[in-house]
Formats: structure tokens, C-alpha cells, sequence
């Protein structure tokens, strides 16, 4: 689609979001302290809380520069339906923001002394999540178009609305950290989340850009 | 056909135009004047469905544009203040992902002679971004010619242009009239329009008169 | 004592007690003197504009 | 004919039956405010089974707490109801629902933070409840902050009458995740640390439903006068207006 090749050419967005994932992730040692037992009761949350910063992070520009050139109008004045952009926006955010960090999750694990079976839980809860993070921020991105100071406003909307995922994305990467095995639970809610959002994000998302573009 | 009944717009506190009327057939041109701030872009946005109207219908054929929705779309061509090209990507890549979004099935010649038409000859595979303010402007007009919507609305299409590019754009909405197309323009420059059925509007008067 | 210092004395809680009305009671009536004086400013404001667009009109 | 249903949608009318609404409210939450306070500090025990005399904090407490998500789903009604019928008062009532709901969450948080001090020993604990009323208030920020972020009334009233839908549909699933993070044994985390169920006082029940009532009829008070001035303040140019200032002088 139209955006992927809009955005590989604009490939440094994609190492500053990964290069922030990785500074946060770096600097919660530093701070904490490093011994292993309390970094391994708080990586997953803070994977998860610097997942969500650098999800936000990307968001902002999501359809800024569509909507000061003019082609967000000219997008809406398309005979395709609105979600189906939405869509392929949101795609293209999470190729470029989500996914590298479901590959760089074992860094994390390294850093922070999980063992295998958490790292690939870890691996598996940030590809169910990370969509969700681009679909559910998309709406917060839409309604803040155009606003001074929109990035702090973005995410004071959007954060709170983060809470479900980072609650059982980070909750079953520790279940699988203290050795639980039942994890079918958090995966089914996740998905159910994704879900949810595949169907409801890009509609509200599509509201918000009309109301934000007159 | 397109009919304007009752229509009232108003922009944060103000109102700018109230219970408007009018309508437009095919093969005629719509002049939208008034001075700065009477809401012609305002109005030119309504029609095309950027901006929700308090109040009022606009009906594409006798059907609710609203109702419509793509199948409306797909009959309207809006270029407004801003060009509406990617300044990353080259005036042809610009122009066909356009035509694949508004569902047209053009091929890459065309595509090639539109721009050459524009006057963009050996400037196509440049990134939009190194072009001049006019041949940018030109680049979004050739959007125009790979088109086939009925219903062109323009808001200020003669701004950053040249004279010779003046003329074309003229002759190129003089063509679309005579083809049974409509079109709805504002413009601050007084332009001699030669295309057939000429209507006026002007807005900011105390009544809006329908010549 | 009196029955009315036992009263707010509250059993020895009439500080969370009595901190917790007390906000209760503050905020309430803090919102409905801040309202009313929006209320009075706006007007005052509004009516300003009038008289100043009648000025206007009359000249 | 059938009755004119929108007729009380328009500012114009609206401003005025507010006026007289007011007064009737007002009165009304005095009234049960004094009777439900009496009710339950002078015909009540001052000692519960386990709680001393703090348990009174509970009147305020869970009238706050009620009026703060009743509230947020009004918001969002009149939110949803702007964004159906396109009439402006009905966002003019959502936005001013906001600073009011927002005041009840903090009030909410603080009496319960007055009473965990008391109870649990702590201002604080990261109780489901307690942490669901500080997103609430999250929620109302996020709402209030975009509608002031937005220039253009139009805008900044359907953005913001958007986004508290979005809240609506999120908020069950946020309080649901809170109180149940572990999916595998949910049940257990639910805290009955408050007194409530079959074994409370009835004298008790009857202070805080009247306080409760007493806090929403405050509600409809505080309500009411901003909207008449968000009203004055957005209709400033019509001739209603002009009209009715010229008649106060």
C-alpha cells in the first residue's frame, strides 16, 4: 500500500523507535538497581510501559503530514471506504513500530535475566498487542490532529486507555516467568482485545479524522 | 444534478450563510464569489462533504449526499487550498496512487500525458518536494484530466499559476463542461470564464441572490 | 467535654472525618462561587458589548 | 400533532427553564443533605462491628463515588445524543458535566484515601476500586483537556463528544482488567473490606441513599448553571441574547 512505500522512505523513524525501546528499557536498571531478582520481577512491566512510549512515540506523526499537505482530505473524498485507509495507516504504523519490537523482546529478556520460555511469551503477548496499541492510539491520533502540544495531549487520552493490555500483556509474561504454564487465559482475553479493536478502531477512527479535517 | 436546498454553515461562533439555495445541471459552472471570510471555501467543502452543515441537504440526483456516501465520492473531484501531493514522492507516483484511490482505471501513459499536458514534461519522476509552488499546483490539476468525476469543485485553482497554465486550466474546465460535466469555482482573480452556462453566487450579501 | 466537642471529637477520628467533609464541602461550594462568577463576569462582559456595539450604531 | 420533542434541544428555550430549574434543585439538595447527615450521625451506632465512628466518612464517600461514574455515563449520553441529533446543547450539557464529574472522582479518592488511613492504615493501596476511580479521573482530564485544546468550538465539542464514547466503551473493559489481572483466578481478588452486604445497619443504607441523592440533586445544580454559562458565552452573537441583556439594564 501507498503508506509502506511512504514510510520506507522515511526509514530512520523506525531505528529512533526501536533506539527508544531500547533506552528505556536500558535506563530501568540503572535506576532500579541491578540486582537480578528485582529486575526480573519488573521486566515485564517495564518492557510493556516502554512499548507503549514508543508506540505513542510514532503516533503522533501517524497523519500529521497527510493532513498539512492536504491528501488526508483528498483521502477521504475517495470512493473507498474511510476504515480501510484507516486501516492500511494503522498497518503500516505497526510494521514499523510494533513489530521490531516483538524482534528485539529477546534483548530484553537478555538484559533482565528471564528465562526462555518468558522471553518467547514475551514474543508472542507484544505481536497480540503491539496491533492493539496502533489501532487503539490511531483514534487518539485522529482527534488530536493539527493541536498544539497534540503529542502531550495524545497521550494523556490515550494512556489510560493502554491499561488492559499493558495489565495482561505484563501479567502473562511474569505468569510464564514464575513458571506457570496456564497461560491460554491471557491469550485468549488478549486476542479478544484485538479483536475488539480491529472492529471498533477504524470506525472511530474514521469519525474522528472527518470531525478533525473541516 | 446537484441541489443545494436550505443550507446553513457556520464556522465556531459564526454564522456564515444561512438557508442557501440553489442548484447546478450538467454541463454548467457555478461561480462562487463574496468576499474573504463569507464561507465559500466553507461552502465548497460542505458540497463535497469535508464539512457537516448545521443544517440543510445537499442532494446528488435527488439522493442525500450524505446517504450516498462513496457512491457520491466517486462523482466529486475537490482540490482546495492545499495541492494534496506527497512532497516525497514524484509527480507520477503522486498521480497514480490518486487514480488508484478514486477507483480509475488509468495506465501509465496516460499518466505520462497528462503531465505533459500540465506543461510537467521531464520534471514527472522528480520528488514533488524540488518543484515550484505553480508546478506543483500543476501536478494536482493534472489529477483533473486522469478524472472521470462529474462534479469538480475548485477552490482558488487559478493561485500560483502562470498565465499560459492560466489558459490551459481554462480551457481544460471549458472541456469538461461541454462533456455534460459540472463544476463549482472561487476564484479572487477576476478570470474571463468563456465555458458555457455561467452561474453566480455570491455570498456575504444580506440575501443571497441566485442569478 | 461538651457534647458538642465530643461530637467533632468524632471518637478520636474527627480528623479524617471532618478532613474528609471538609473537602467535600469545599469543593461543592468552590465550584458553585466559581460558576456564579463566570456567570456574573460573562455577563458584564456580554453587556459591555452590547452598549459598546450600540455606540457603534448610533454614530 | 405530535409533541415538539426538540423543542427544549434549543439553547434558547433551554436557558431559561435552567434558570428556574436551579432553585428547585438547589433547595432539594439542601434538604436531603441536612436530613441524611442528621440520619446518619445522630440515629446510627457510632460503632460498626469492626469500624469506629470514621465508618461516617462512608456517606460522602459512596455518594462521590456513585455520582462519579453516573456522571461519566451521562456524559457520554449527551456526548452520544450531539453526535446523533447534531444539536448543539447536548454537547453544551456534556461539557459541562465534565468539571462536576471530574470534582466528585477527586472527592471520591480523597475520602477514600481519609478512610483507608483509618481503616487499612495507608493513604493509599492499589485496591481495584481506589485505582479505577484515579483512571476515572483520567478519563475526565483527558476530556476536558482536549475539549479546551480545540479552538474551534464545533471541533473541540464533537472531538471531545468522540472521545468520551471511546472512554465509555474502554472504561468496563479498563475496570474488568484492574480487578481481575490474573484471568486464571479472578474471583479471589475481589475485596470486601467496605461494610455492605446483608449485615449493614439499615439506618446506615438509608443516610448514605439520601446523601447519594442529595450529591446527584447537587449534581443537577452545578450542571445546570454551566450550562447556562456556556450557553451565554457560546450564543454571545444572536439577538436572544442581546435581547435579554438589554432587558436587564
Amino acid at each position: 500500500m501507498r503508506d509502506l512505500t511512504l514510510a520506507m522512505r522515511r526509514r530512520t523513524d523506525v531505528l529512533t523507535t526501536l533506539f527508544f525501546f531500547i533506552i528505556v528499557v536500558s535506563l530501568f536498571p540503572l535506576g532500579a538497581g541491578t540486582e537480578k531478582m528485582i529486575l526480573m520481577k519488573i521486566a515485564p512491566g517495564v518492557a510493556w510501559v516502554a512499548a507503549l512510549l514508543a508506540s505513542m512515540l510514532a503516533l503522533e506523526r501517524l497523519f500529521a503530514s497527510d493532513f498539512a499537505d492536504g491528501t488526508l482530505e483528498q483521502m477521504l473524498l475517495t470512493p473507498q471506504p474511510i476504515f480501510i485507509l484507516v486501516l492500511g495507516k494503522v498497518f503500516a504504523h505497526w510494521l514499523l513500530t510494533g513489530l521490531p519490537l516483538v524482534f528485539i523482546a529477546p534483548l530484553v529478556g537478555l538484559q533482565y535475566y528471564l528465562p526462555d520460555e518468558a522471553v518467547s511469551t514475551m514474543m508472542l503477548a507484544l505481536l497480540i498487542g503491539t496491533p492493539i496499541l496502533s489501532l487503539v492510539g490511531a483514534i487518539g491520533a485522529a482527534l488530536t490532529l493539527g493541536l498544539r502540544g497534540g503529542g502531550i495531549l495524545l497521550s494523556l487520552l490515550i494512556l489510560p486507555l493502554y491499561i488492559p493490555i499493558m495489565v495482561y500483556g505484563a501479567g502473562v509474561v511474569s505468569a510464564s516467568a514464575t513458571g506457570t504454564t496456564d497461560l491460554q487465559a491471557y491469550f485468549s482475553i488478549l486476542s479478544g482485545f484485538l479483536i475488539l479493536a480491529l472492529v471498533l478502531s477504524p470506525i472511530a477512527t474514521a469519525a474522528a479524522l472527518r470531525i478533525s479535517v473541516e | 444534478m446537484l441541489e443545494i436546498t436550505n443550507l446553513t454553515c457556520s464556522r465556531g461562533d459564526r454564522q456564515l450563510f444561512t438557508g442557501l439555495n440553489f442548484s447546478l445541471k450538467p454541463g454548467s459552472l457555478l461561480y462562487v464569489e463574496g468576499r474573504n471570510g463569507t464561507g465559500k471555501s466553507t461552502l465548497l467543502r460542505a458540497i463535497c462533504g469535508l464539512f457537516l452543515a448545521d443544517s440543510g441537504d445537499i442532494l446528488w440526483d435527488g439522493k442525500n449526499t450524505q446517504s450516498l456516501a462513496e457512491d457520491y465520492t466517486k462523482e466529486v473531484v475537490y482540490l482546495g487550498h492545499h495541492n494534496g501531493i506527497k512532497d516525497d514522492l514524484s509527480g507520477l507516483e503522486n498521480l497514480r496512487i490518486s487514480t488508484v484511490l478514486d477507483g480509475d482505471d488509468v495506465t501509465e501513459e496516460q499518466i505520462w500525458n497528462a503531465l505533459k499536458k500540465m506543461g510537467l514534461k521531464g520534471f514527472e519522476d522528480l520528488p514533488t518536494k524540488v518543484l515550484s509552488q505553480g508546478q506543483k499546483r500543476r501536478v494536482a490539476l493534472a489529477r483533473l484530466l486522469l478524472n472521470s468525476s462529474k462534479l469538480w469543485i475548485l477552490d482558488e485553482p487559478f493561485t500560483a499559476l502562470d498565465v499560459a497554465a492560466v489558459d490551459l486550466l481554462q480551457s481544460v474546465i471549458a472541456d469538461h463542461i461541454s462533456k455534460g460535466g459540472m463544476v463549482v469555482l472561487t476564484t479572487h482573480q477576476e478570470v474571463a470564464l468563456t465555458a458555457g452556462q455561467i452561474q453566480r453566487l455570491e455570498l456575504g450579501k444580506k440575501k443571497n441572490k441566485n442569478v | 467535654m461538651s457534647a458538642i466537642s465530643e461530637f467533632f471529637h468524632a471518637g478520636g477520628y474527627g480528623f479524617y472525618i471532618w478532613g474528609s467533609y471538609g473537602a467535600a464541602i469545599l469543593l461543592m461550594v468552590g465550584e458553585l462561587t466559581i460558576i456564579k462568577q463566570q456567570y456574573r463576569t460573562i455577563l458584564k462582559r456580554l453587556s459591555r458589548m452590547a452598549r459598546m456595539n450600540a455606540a457603534e450604531e448610533d454614530e | 400533532m405530535s409533541i415538539n420533542w426538540f423543542k427544549y434541544s434549543s439553547p434558547t428555550t433551554f436557558y431559561p427553564l435552567a434558570g428556574k430549574m436551579i432553585p428547585f434543585f438547589g433547595w432539594l439538595t439542601a434538604l436531603l443533605t441536612i436530613g441524611g447527615l442528621y440520619w446518619g450521625f445522630f440515629e446510627t451506632p457510632d460503632t460498626l462491628s469492626d469500624q469506629k465512628e470514621y465508618y461516617r466518612i462512608i456517606y460522602i464517600h459512596v455518594g462521590a463515588a456513585w455520582m462519579s461514574m453516573w456522571l461519566y455515563i451521562m456524559m457520554a449520553a449527551w456526548a452520544l445524543a450531539g453526535l446523533v441529533f447534531q444539536t448543539r446543547l447536548s454537547y453544551m450539557i456534556a461539557s459541562a458535566i465534565a468539571p462536576t464529574g471530574a470534582i466528585a472522582t477527586f472527592l471520591a479518592l480523597w475520602t477514600g484515601a481519609f478512610w483507608g488511613k483509618t481503616s487499612w492504615g495507608t493513604w493509599w493501596d492499589w485496591d481495584p476500586r481506589m485505582t479505577s476511580e484515579l483512571i476515572l479521573l483520567f478519563l475526565y482530564m483527558g476530556y476536558m483537556a482536549l475539549q479546551s485544546a480545540i479552538d474551534d468550538p464545533r471541533r473541540a465539542d464533537r472531538a471531545a463528544a468522540l472521545l468520551a464514547l471511546v472512554g465509555l466503551v474502554c472504561v468496563p473493559i479498563i475496570f474488568w482488567s484492574i480487578n481481575c489481572p490474573n484471568p486464571n483466578e479472578c474471583a479471589a481478588l475481589h475485596q470486601t473490606s467496605k461494610p455492605g452486604g446483608g449485615n449493614m445497619d439499615p439506618n446506615i443504607l438509608i443516610a448514605m441513599l439520601v446523601v447519594a441523592l442529595a450529591f446527584w440533586m447537587y449534581s443537577f445544580v452545578a450542571v445546570l448553571m454551566r450550562v447556562r454559562n456556556i450557553i451565554l458565552e457560546r450564543e454571545r452573537h444572536t439577538t436572544w441574547v442581546n435581547e435579554m441583556l438589554e432587558d436587564k439594564q
